[in-house]
Order: C-alpha cells, then sequence, then structure tokens
C-alpha cells in the first residue's frame, strides 16, 4: 500500500470526479473481482486442508489410480489449461481493440470449459454408475475397506469446483457475446478473464492434492 | 447543546468513577480469594500463572486508569491557546516503553512460569495410574483397567445404557477386570494419574476446577491430561463444553483417597464380568 | 450447484433410509394393526366384560444373570434414595426361572375398535427409578408422567412412530401426555442415564406384563385365533398362536433365552 | 495517472436526486440511506438479542422464576450469541456506520458499486426474518451455542434444536457471509479507488484504516465459515460425516456415521472466529480515534504507528485461532505456539491503547455525548484486553476455558467496546445523517446507564469465572460455584440497568430524527472530510469534488487562530 505517490494530479482526466490513484492501478471492478478471487481462494482453501485433515486422520484412503483413470484426469487438466491459453488470447484482442478475435477465443474459452464439465459428468457417471459411489458411500474397490470420505470430498470438492466452471462457462458466454457487440470494454473482457484464470489455477490445486497425492 | 463546557461535571465525575471502578477491582482481588481451593500440584501452578498475570496485568490496569483520569481531569479549557505539540521523543517513549513492556511480561510469563506446567499436564509417564473417563449425554463415568492393567476395548455394539455403559463386551479377555464406575471418579492421592478422555456421543470438558483441570472430550479420539490430586476429600467434575440441555446437570463427583485405600478399593473390588 | 444436486439427491436417499428405518422398526417392536379388519370398521365398541382368559408363563432359560447396580452418587437426591447404588430392572429372574417385565400382547387377529380406559396409566419418578418399569395403555389412553423426586429429571421416550418427546421435568411435577400410535418404546432420563422404562401402547386392551414370576394374564378374549406376541427389552420377541371359542381359558408359555 | 470515478451502468448514480419514496427511503443506492438502513435493522435485532439476554439473566439471578425451560435457555443464549455478533454489532458497527461514513470520509459520492451495496442490504433483511424465525420452528432454535459445534449441531437428536431450528440457523449464517461479503468487496473496492484527490492513504482517517482492515479480514475468513456451514450442512442433510466420527451412540442408538472428526469444524470454524473479534473490535477503536481528537481538540497520538498497529494486529490475528482450543484436544504443542503467537498480539495492542490514552495528553476535552462513549470505549478496551492476558496464556486457560471469565471478557471487548464506539458513532454523526443532533441529556442519561451497568455486569463475570462459573449453565447445580453463582442477582439486576438505558437511546434516536436540534455544515468543529458536506448530505454528498490538502487531524496548528482546520483547507 505505498501508492499514495502525489504524482499525477495535474493530469487532466475525463469524467467529472476525480481521485487518488489505486495501488497498482486497478479500476474498481478489478480490484473487486480481485478480493472475490482471493475470498473465494481462501474458500477452496478451506476445503482443501478440511480434506487434507481428514486425510491425515483416516484409517484408510483409496488408490486414486485404481478409482480414476488418470490419463483421463490429465486429459481434463490439460483441456481446462489449454483454456487459460485461449482466454489469454482473448483478453489481449480485446485489448488490441479486435472485437471478432475477442469474442470468438472466448467462445473457444467456453467451449473448453463444456468440454471439461463434459468430462467431469463421465467423472461422476463413472464414479456413481460403475463405482457405486454415493456422498455416504465410497467407491468399491477390490481388496479396498469402504470409505465414505473419499466420495464425500470427491463430490463436495469436484462439484463445487464443477459449479465454478459452469457459471464460468455462462460468464464467458455473455462476455464473448457482448464483445462482440463492443457493448463492453476490454475490461470486462479481463474480468472473465480473471475469474477463468482463477478457476483453472483452482483445478490445478485439486489436481494435485485430491488425485495425486 | 452545549459543546464547550469547559466546567463540567464530567471533569470530575469521570475521573471519579474511573478510579472507583479501578479502585473497587483491585480490592475484589486483593481481599478475598475467588479461586476454588486448590487441591492438585500442577494447579498450584496453574494458580502461580494467574497470580503473576494478576500482578502485571493489575499494574497496567491501574497505571491505565489512573493516567485515564489524570488526562481528563486535567485536560486544559477549551478557550485556551491551541495544542502545543508534546515532542517526538516524549511520543515515541510514551508509546512504545508500554508496548515492549506489556510485550515482555506477557511472553516472560508463558514461556517461563506456563509453559512448564502445561508441559506438566500433557506429560507421558508409563509409571502413571492410567484411568479412562468415558462422557456421554449427560454422565461421567470413570473406567479402570484392572489387575491386568488393560483396558477392554470398546464394543459399541454391545452399549446399554442401564447395563453396560462402558460398552464392555465379556468375551474380551481385557475387560473381565475392568472397573466401571458410573456418577463418581475415585483417585489416589499424592500419585500421578494420566486420565484419558473419551466421548460416546458430543462434546463434552471434563472439569475439575478444584484440580485446575480441563479437558475436552471429543468423540472419535482419545483425549489426554495429567495430575496429581494432593489431599484427600470430596470433589466435584463438571462438563465445561456445551453438549445439550440438561448441560449443567452433567456433573460427577470426585472422591480422593489416600494411597492405601485407593489400592485396598481397586483389589477388592470385582471386575465388570467377575 | 452440484453439490446441490448431489446434497439433493442424498437427501432422498436420507429419506428413503428413514423410511426403511421406519418399516423396520414397525416390524421390530410395534404393534401392527390386523390385517384386513372387515367387520369391525363401523367403529363398533366391543364389551370386553366377558371373554376367555389367556394365561401363561414367561420363562428365562439359563442362569440368572447378576443384576448390576449402577451408583447414583453424581446426584445427591438418588445417591440418599439407592446408598447402595440402582439395581438394573432390565432382567429381572424369578423364581422357576420366570422372566419379569415381558410385555404380552395379541400381535394378530383381533378385530373392531376399543375405547380407551378414561382412568390414566401412571409412570412415576420416584428415588431416581421409573415406576413400575413396564407400563401399558391404550391409544388415546393418558398417562400421567410423575415426577416425586427432590431433583430434576429429564423425560427422552425413544418412540419411531410416535413423536419424540423430550422434555426436563422440574421436580415436583407432573405432565399428562398421550399417544396416537401403537408400539412399543423406552423411555429414559438423559440426567440419570441408568433411568430407564418401557412403554407399551396398544390399539386394543388384550396385553399384559409378566409379573416377578413371569406369570402373565389377558382377560376378556372374544372368540378367535390370535398371534400372540412376547416382547422383551433385551431379548427380544417371540411369538405363539392361540385359538379360542366357546369362552374357554388357554395357557400360552413362552421362554427367553440369552444368545451370549 | 489521476483515475476516474467510472461507475459504468449506474446510472441512478451522481446528480440524480430519487424523489419517490421508495426510491428515496427503501430501495435506495445511497450509501448514507443504506448506512441508516443497517442501523434501524440492527436497533430491531438489538431488541431481540438482548432481549433474550434479560430473560435468560432473570432465570440464572432467581432459578424458575423467569418462565424458562432448560430448552429455552440453551437457545435464548445461543440466539442471543449469534444474533449479538453476526445482525447487531456487525451489522450496526461495520455495515452501518462503514456505509454511512466511508465514502464520507474519502471524499466519494457513493459506494463503488451502489447498486451491489443497496443488494447487500436486502440480502441480510431475509437472513435476520429467517435467524429470528428459527427460534419458532418445531424443536426451537439452534441450541448448540453460537459456536455450534458438531456433533452437537450435526444431529438432529443430539439437542432439542438441533432440527429444523439449526438447519435455519445456518442458512441464515450463509445469508448474512454472502452479504458481508459482498459489503467487504464494497468497502475495499471504494476505499482503494475512490479517494478524493489528495486523499493519500496515509491521510485517511483512523477510522477508514479500520473499516478496511476489517473488510480485508472478513474476505480472508469468512469463507472458512462458509466451507464449514457447507459441510456441516451436508453432514445433517447429505448424511456425510466430515465432522462425525465412527460408532456414536445417541439417545443409546449407535449412529451410522464413519471417519469424521469434529476437531476440524472447530479449526475452520475459529479460523473465522478470531479475525471476527477484530472485525468488531477494530472500527470500534477507529471510530473512538476520531470522536477522541475531535474532541480532545488535537491529533490522534502516532497516526503512523496505529495504522502499523492495526496492520499487526490484523496479520497476527489470522494466525492465532487455535487459542481458543487449547483444551479442545489439538496437540498440546500447537498449544504452546498458539499462547506465544496470541501473546504478541499484545504489543500492537498495547500500542493502540497507549495512542487512545495518549490522545488525551495535553487535550482540551470537551464533554459530549459521543467524547464520553469514546472515554468510556478506553476503559472497556483496556480492561478486556487485559482479560485477554489470562486467556491467551494456556496454562491459565485451564482454570478459565468456558468460565464467565471469558464470558466478561469477550463481552467487554466485542459487546462493550464494539458498542460504545457504535454510540460514540451515531451521536457523532447523527448531525450528518438526519440534519438534526440527539438530545443530549438523555445522550448523557444512556452513557451512565450503559457504563455503569455494562461494567458491573461484565467485571463482576470476571469474578464469577476465577470462582470456576462455568458458561452456558442453565442452574448452578454444583457445591464448589456456589459463592460464585451467589453473585448472579447482582449481576442480573446491573444487566436491567444495562438493557433500560438502551431503551433510552432508542426513544433518543427515533424523536432525534425529527424533533432534534437542527446541526450545522460542523457542528463540532471536526477536521475530517465528512463535515465539509451539508447536514443532511444529499444523495452525492458534495456538488463540487472535495479537494485533500492535508492530514486527518489539523488541530492545534491553525493559522486562522481558531485552533483547527478542515483537511480542505490550505
Amino acid at each position: 500500500m505505498s501508492g499514495e505517490a502525489a504524482a499525477g494530479h495535474g493530469h487532466a482526466a475525463h469524467g467529472e470526479w476525480e481521485c487518488e490513484p489505486t495501488p497498482f492501478k486497478a479500476s474498481w471492478p478489478k480490484v473487486m473481482m480481485w478480493w472475490f478471487l482471493i475470498g473465494d481462494a481462501v474458500l477452496f482453501g478451506s476445503l482443501l486442508v478440511a480434506y487434507g485433515f481428514n486425510r491425515v486422520a483416516a484409517p484408510a484412503w483409496l488408490p486414486q489410480d485404481k478409482v480414476f483413470s488418470m490419463n483421463f484426469i490429465t486429459v481434463m487438466t490439460f483441456t481446462l489449461i489449454t483454456s487459460s491459453a485461449t482466454m489469454a488470447t482473448a483478453v489481449a484482442a480485446s485489448r488490441a481493440g479486435d472485437r471478432k478475435n475477442a469474442c470468438l477465443f472466448t467462445m473457444l474459452t467456453a467451449v473448453g470449459g463444456i468440454a471439461f464439465l463434459g468430462m467431469q459428468v463421465y467423472e461422476w457417471w463413472h464414479m456413481i454408475g460403475h463405482h457405486g459411489a454415493r456422498l455416504t458411500v465410497g467407491p468399491k474397490l477390490e481388496g479396498f475397506p469402504d470409505v465414505p470420505a473419499f466420495s464425500a470430498y470427491f463430490f463436495m470438492i469436484t462439484g463445487f469446483h464443477g459449479s465454478h466452471v459452469l457459471s464460468g462457462v455462462f460468464i464467458l458466454l455473455y462476455t464473448g457475446f457482448n464483445a462482440l457487440r463492443g457493448r463492453n470494454g476490454p475490461e470486462g473482457v479481463e474480468l472473465a478473464g480473471l475469474y477463468w484464470h482463477f478457476v483453472d489455477l483452482v483445478w490445478v490445486f485439486v489436481f494435485g492434492t485430491y488425485y495425486l497425492i | 447543546m452545549s459543546r464547550r463546557d469547559r466546567g463540567s461535571v464530567w471533569r470530575f465525575l469521570l475521573p471519579v468513577g474511573f478510579l472507583a471502578f479501578t479502585a473497587a477491582t483491585v480490592a475484589a482481588v486483593l481481599f478475598k480469594d475467588w479461586m476454588p481451593p486448590v487441591a492438585s500440584e500442577h494447579g498450584k501452578g496453574v494458580d502461580g500463572m494467574i497470580t503473576y498475570i494478576l500482578c502485571a496485568a493489575g499494574l497496567i490496569f491501574v497505571a491505565g486508569h489512573l493516567l485515564l483520569a489524570k488526562f481528563i481531569f486535567t485536560s486544559g479549557a477549551d478557550d485556551a491557546p491551541a495544542y502545543k505539540p508534546i515532542g517526538n521523543k516524549a511520543e515515541m517513549l510514551f508509546t512504545i516503553g508500554p508496548t515492549i513492556f506489556i510485550l515482555l511480561i506477557s511472553e516472560i510469563g508463558v514461556l517461563f512460569i506456563g509453559n512448564p506446567i502445561w508441559g506438566q499436564v500433557f506429560k507421558e509417564d508409563p509409571e502413571d495410574f492410567q484411568i479412562e473417563v468415558i462422557a456421554k449425554q449427560f454422565e461421567w463415568i470413570a473406567h479402570y483397567p484392572g489387575r491386568d492393567g488393560k483396558f477392554g476395548p470398546f464394543r459399541m455394539e454391545k452399549y446399554d445404557e442401564v447395563d453396560n455403559i462402558a460398552a464392555l463386551w465379556k468375551k474380551d479377555k481385557e475387560s473381565r477386570d475392568d472397573l466401571v464406575v458410573r456418577g463418581k471418579l475415585i483417585l489416589p492421592a499424592g500419585k500421578a494419574c494420566q486420565i484419558r478422555i473419551k466421548s460416546f456421543d458430543v462434546l463434552h470438558s471434563f472439569n475439575i476446577p478444584a484440580f485446575r483441570t480441563k479437558q475436552d472430550a471429543v468423540p472419535g479420539i482419545y483425549t489426554k491430561t495429567r495430575f496429581v490430586a494432593t489431599t484427600p476429600g470430596d470433589y466435584e467434575i463438571a462438563c465445561a463444553e456445551i453438549c445439550g440441555v440438561n448441560h449443567y446437570k452433567m456433573k460427577a463427583k470426585v472422591q480422593v483417597l489416600p494411597l492405601e485405600k485407593y489400592m485396598k478399593w481397586l483389589e477388592e473390588e470385582p471386575g465388570f464380568f467377575e | 450447484m452440484k453439490t446441490m444436486v448431489s446434497a439433493g439427491v442424498s437427501l432422498v436417499l436420507a429419506v428413503l433410509l428413514m423410511a426403511g428405518c421406519r418399516t423396520s422398526a414397525r416390524s421390530m417392536g410395534a404393534p401392527e394393526a390386523a390385517p384386513g379388519q372387515p367387520g369391525g370398521a363401523a367403529g363398533s365398541v366391543h364389551e370386553i366384560a366377558d371373554g376367555a382368559t389367556l394365561s401363561g408363563t414367561v420363562k428365562f432359560e439359563g442362569d440368572a444373570p447378576r443384576v448390576r447396580k449402577n451408583s447414583a452418587e453424581a446426584d445427591g437426591v438418588c445417591h440418599k434414595a439407592h446408598p447402595e447404588g440402582v439395581p438394573s430392572e432390565s432382567m429381572l429372574v424369578g423364581k422357576d426361572g420366570g422372566l419379569a417385565n415381558v410385555v404380552v400382547w395379541l400381535k394378530g387377529g383381533v378385530n373392531g375398535t376399543f375405547e380407551a380406559p378414561k382412568t390414566p396409566a401412571l409412570l412415576n419418578q420416584e428415588g431416581c427409578v421409573y415406576k413400575p418399569h413396564v407400563v401399558t395403555l391404550m391409544v388415546g389412553q393418558t398417562l400421567e408422567i410423575k415426577n416425586s423426586d427432590g431433583t430434576a429429571h429429564n423425560v427422552h421416550t425413544l418412540s419411531k412412530l410416535n413423536p419424540e418427546m423430550n422434555f426436563a421435568q422440574p421436580a415436583p411435577g407432573s405432565e399428562n401426555k398421550t399417544f396416537g400410535s401403537p408400539e412399543i418404546f423406552k423411555v429414559k432420563c438423559d440426567i440419570h442415564g441408568w433411568m430407564s422404562a418401557v412403554v407399551g401402547v396398544f390399539k386394543h386392551p388384550f396385553f399384559a406384563v409378566s409379573d416377578a414370576d413371569g406369570k402373565f394374564e389377558i382377560k376378556g378374549l372374544p372368540d378367535g385365533e390370535y398371534v400372540v406376541e412376547a416382547w422383551h427389552e433385551k431379548l427380544g420377541k417371540q411369538e405363539g398362536k392361540v385359538k379360542i371359542s366357546g369362552g374357554a381359558a388357554q395357557t400360552l408359555d413362552f421362554s427367553f433365552s440369552d444368545e451370549e | 495517472m489521476a483515475l476516474t470515478h467510472s461507475h459504468g451502468t449506474d446510472a441512478a448514480h451522481g446528480h440524480d436526486h430519487p424523489s419517490g419514496f421508495w426510491s428515496k427511503y427503501i430501495f435506495s443506492f445511497d450509501h448514507k440511506v443504506i448506512g441508516v438502513q443497517y442501523l434501524i435493522l440492527a436497533c430491531i435485532m438489538g431488541l431481540i438479542g438482548a432481549g433474550l439476554s434479560v430473560w435468560f439473566r432473570t432465570q440464572l439471578a432467581w432459578p424458575g422464576k423467569a418462565g424458562m425451560s432448560p430448552e429455552n435457555y440453551v437457545m435464548a443464549v445461543t440466539m442471543h450469541g449469534t444474533i449479538m455478533i453476526f445482525f447487531v454489532v456487525s451489522l450496526s458497527l461495520s455495515s452501518g456506520l462503514g456505509n454511512f461514513c466511508i465514502p464520507l470520509q474519502i471524499g466519494a459520492r457513493d459506494m463503488a458499486y451502489p447498486l451491489l451495496n443497496m443488494l447487500s442490504f436486502w440480502t441480510i433483511v431475509p437472513g435476520a426474518a429467517i435467524m429470528v424465525a428459527s427460534f419458532f420452528v418445531e424443536g426451537g432454535g439452534a441450541a448448540g451455542g453460537w459456536t455450534s459445534y458438531p456433533p452437537l449441531s450435526a444431529l438432529p437428536k443430539a439437542a432439542p434444536g438441533s432440527g429444523t431450528g439449526q438447519t435455519l440457523w445456518l442458512l441464515a449464517m450463509a445469508i448474512f457471509v454472502v452479504s458481508f461479503t459482498l459489503g467487504g468487496l464494497n468497502y475495499v473496492a471504494t476505499i482503494l479507488n475512490l479517494r478524493a484527490r489528495g486523499m493519500t492513504l496515509m491521510r485517511m482517517p483512523i477510522t477508514i484504516w479500520t473499516y478496511f482492515i476489517s473488510a480485508v479480514l472478513g474476505l480472508l475468513s469468512f469463507p472458512a465459515l462458509t466451507a464449514a456451514a457447507i459441510m456441516l450442512l451436508l453432514d445433517r442433510h447429505g448424511g456425510t460425516s466430515f465432522f462425525l466420527p465412527s460408532k456414536l451412540i445417541l439417545s443409546g442408538q449407535l449412529q451410522t456415521n464413519t471417519g469424521g472428526t469434529p476437531l476440524l469444524f472447530q479449526h475452520l470454524f475459529w479460523f473465522l472466529g478470531h479475525p471476527e473479534v477484530y472485525i468488531l473490535v477494530l472500527p470500534a477503536v477507529g471510530i473512538a480515534f476520531d470522536v477522541l481528537a475531535a474532541n480532545a481538540r488535537r491529533p490522534v497520538m502516532g497516526y503512523k504507528a496505529s495504522v502499523f498497529a492495526l496492520w499487526a494486529i490484523a496479520f497476527l490475528g489470522m494466525i492465532v485461532w487455535g487459542h481458543h482450543m487449547f483444551i479442545s484436544g489439538m496437540n498440546p504443542y500447537l498449544g504452546k505456539y498458539f499462547s506465544i503467537s496470541t501473546l504478541i498480539i499484545t504489543a500492537p495492542f498495547a500500542l493502540l491503547g497507549v495512542c487512545l490514552l495518549g490522545t488525551l495528553w495535553r487535550a482540551r476535552i470537551r464533554f459530549n455525548t459521543p467524547m464520553l462513549f469514546a472515554l468510556g470505549l478506553i476503559s472497556a478496551v483496556g480492561t478486556g484486553g487485559i482479560g485477554g492476558l489470562f486467556l491467551a496464556t494456556a496454562t491459565a486457560d485451564l482454570h478459565f476455558h468456558d468460565t464467565y471469565f471469558v464470558v466478561g471478557h469477550f463481552h467487554l471487548m466485542i459487546g462493550v467496546t464494539s458498542l460504545m464506539g457504535t454510540f460514540a458513532g451515531i451521536y457523532y454523526w447523527f448531525p450528518k445523517m438526519f440534519g438534526r443532533t440527539m438530545n443530549e441529556t438523555l445522550g448523557k442519561l444512556h452513557f451512565v446507564g450503559t457504563m455503569v451497568g455494562t461494567f458491573v455486569v461484565f467485571t463482576v463475570q470476571h469474578f464469577q469465572g476465577m470462582g470456576g462459573m462455568t458458561r452456558r449453565y442453565y442452574e448452578y447445580v454444583n457445591e464448589y460455584v456456589k459463592p460464585a453463582a451467589a453473585l448472579n442477582p447482582l449481576v442480573t439486576i446491573f444487566a436491567f440497568i444495562a438493557f433500560g438505558s438502551q431503551l433510552i437511546f432508542l426513544v433518543n434516536f427515533f424523536w432525534s430524527m425529527f424533533a432534534g436540534a437542527k446541526a450545522s455544515k460542523n457542528p463540532w468543529e471536526a477536521t475530517t472530510l465528512e463535515w465539509t458536506a451539508e447536514s443532511p448530505a444529499g444523495h452525492g454528498n458534495w456538488n463540487e469534488p472535495p479537494v485533500v490538502r492535508g492530514d486527518p487531524y489539523r488541530y492545534g496548528e491553525g493559522a486562522d487562530g481558531k485552533g483547527w482546520k478542515l483537511q480542505t483547507d490550505a
């Protein structure tokens, strides 16, 4: 918070209400988005810490690679990370004023998100249908005990993340549509991008802690 | 609205009020022993720790209120010349001084007086008597390992409110000679006891105020606490963590016996399945 | 979103599970309505003044178990009433192996509706013990729950078909309750864990509780074929059949044993 | 480079002065109206919360005479705690006064996102309604204490209120968290982005600093409670076992849950719970600084040191939650760590306290009502803070945990200190809210009643705690506690006095709103920015954007001889 440099007061600004410069020169929607994401990160952090806490305390745990297909999860992760790249392209395009490409790449990102969601639906179907897992019943695996917490954390964490992806897809569709019409400035795409990158980042943590460790 | 009330009664009333409050509090500390009589070894240490903080914090409390009263009483009249800065050095001394003082006394207290006693409470010593205390809504049950020195394992399926409160099974070898006492904890005097605490339902807290002992009973895990009861006599267990409607009724007797009497009781009492 | 969906799904599961519990409870201890009551549907009230008597004995096979005593020292009032501890009443075996406190009732074969007696049944808390240990009454009949002690009690019914009650009862005090569904359930005191009683609620007046010697007697039975159940709080239940014709008295014996 | 105050879609912002009743007073975007709405809601909830405390205090003093069953008691205690912390202190101090004074003190027209601001308020109204309604559902309200530790709160059979009441409780809390988070986002963005020209960070009044820090703390800590609430709801209604270990026996029946741990909830809860204390206390201290400076006619002592201390408290406050759990079954080594780290907080807190006290050095005090409350706050924060030394020391906590010592301590901190700060703020800014002043005589009566009532109640409770008197007891049946419990009637009588004087405040507040003496633009001759706006300020606060040219507390250096200078003066 050392941004109180008194420089730049003389700059003429459009609009009638001049303000003191903000630290990091972020606009207020961006500041709000950042703090929202920080709070959301704490929420995911809490869930993951809770998972770690229970996992350490649990007498038994299931081997993830036997429950899930690791290749499939890797593809999921890859899809989501790719969508982050298209998002970055969209942000760059919208900054450059290229509405068409901004829209195109935002929509591509949304497609990536939908693909990810589809894979997650398969993943859930696999857990529920194939392994017989329920919120209160662990996946059935030969030679392993029933670990209900394995399912409970799976459904809660991936479900919560999935809901973020889902809302992200809606936001992206809306933003992409608006970008094409030129309704929002570059900031709209940027904000959606921030959210999307955050959702991806969270997935990396979920992947790392729930699937790998 | 009288804002410039220079001769305001509050100039006298407030300091007098603050001083009276301080004096009453100090008097209450000095002239009455509020703590229940102490009956355990580490309890004396806890009391020592409390006395230390009382003295140190009391000093800050009194000094702070004296200053507050003084500042209010001697504050200038509003139409007098405007405020003159006190000077950086004096301000620094005034602010940093007490800060460091308070930090020092509190950290010294916790490091050199508090933590050793904290260590005593959680010490693991194979020589200690092992006693298990079971908490359930709204009762305390004492469970002794019996002559074999081993606690029978819990078989929650065998639990019966009336006949098998400790959820033991007679086919478990360790359980046969276990002692189960409902609503009463019998302890030896002068010998360290490690209590392992278990809850069958919700959170409770094992609290013997006379021993300065408090430890939550957490379902799913064992919690431990350790003490040496010093004086034979009767004391009370209270529950210190809200556990439901009858939380206030959740109490039990603590009976501290001289060591020989305690050993005799252990010998003579028949085991739960004997 | 998905958490909500899965929460919803599991909520449905939980409801199903609870429903399952209910049915199993019904089959475990709760009297069921007799299957198909064609004639009595008009609400005719049977007279039970005359009829046959069903009597018998409930026996316990094996050694009489030791009667446990629970220390009541946590509560001064209870301790005074039972300085040596409160003896458990959950398994009382009398002379010749007679098993007390068994609820014997007609599970099937009773037709018609019956009016509940006006006199209340009494469950008294005295000396930190429920007196009597087993109370039987009819649906709609008043149960007076009384606290005659100098200490507060807590009445907690572990009923499944009737709404579960859990209320504090200061000393002295008295509460009147009625039950809408036939069921046998336990009552306990949350404060004094050793206190336990059994309440049996029935649709008809044909029930009895075995006495200290294991003897029971059900009076005023009309002719018919009946399924008789004997229910004990720890040993489970047994069924027997009896046929009554011409108002002749019948006997039926039960015997229980402890599997362990 | 100077950023503009661009408000995107909010057309209602700026010069429009809505005229209709609904858009002006009910669904207003104006931060000042929203602030007052919060205050009024807090007043209503305060009557309920404090009324509950009067009810159970009567039971404690004269057992059985209050017409209260043990069930009522645990529910009343739970609801009192929840309502007071989340729906009275948070709403009045953080949301109410915060909304009112943040834009005014930094020279903004409104909050960064006025629509969101209005939505925050209208989100919390149903939350408050649900919280109150939960008392009247079948089985009664939540009865697990305001901490709602599972398994008590997770198993509907564990307590009579653990049924629908507990679910509604969780729902209301979730709504509160949503509203509070949205409000916090607005605070942070407003304070960072919408400061008037010249209002650099180090020229902000300390009140703004405290609101900023408490908003940041809220954004960082409330998600932990959200996570805990999600998991608790799943445990309650989804059949999961996040907090429920295997083989619990309840009502004599074996439960089917497996594998959870109740300690997890406590960690998550206190990760919020401890910062929450600072969320509630710091703004009160900040307001006290402003009021003290204005009425002691001198700058606050150690402005920079105080800001530093606030950040230190905020940071340390995030890492010491475990001191609520010394005896919870946590690893004893963690107990040592939390004890040592908690006591480090004494340093910044002492610094803050000394700066408060030092602000009276060579002062020229005007004894008006806001000042009296600010002075009372100094004593409350000191007395309460000293109690914290005992509780932060794990060893002493062996005796004090969950006794009335804790009750007395935290009531002095988040009850008395916060409310004294709130009252100081309300009396102080009332002219800016309504263009009128509150009645001084009634105000002083209110002060005396509050001061005497609360201080006796909570100081005596410290001594009761020393006697080992355990909290949340319906009646004291244990022998050892009889001497301490004998003081209960005394405590209750003074609790009545404290409650009664709040009624005086309510009368004064609503009466003065319409009939108080007219106030000028700057009735207190204070220096901060809000006093350059009209009283009451219109929607948009200023016609011309103010330009800040100096520190917030410019007393005693006035060249023009009046002894003080507005922040906008050259």
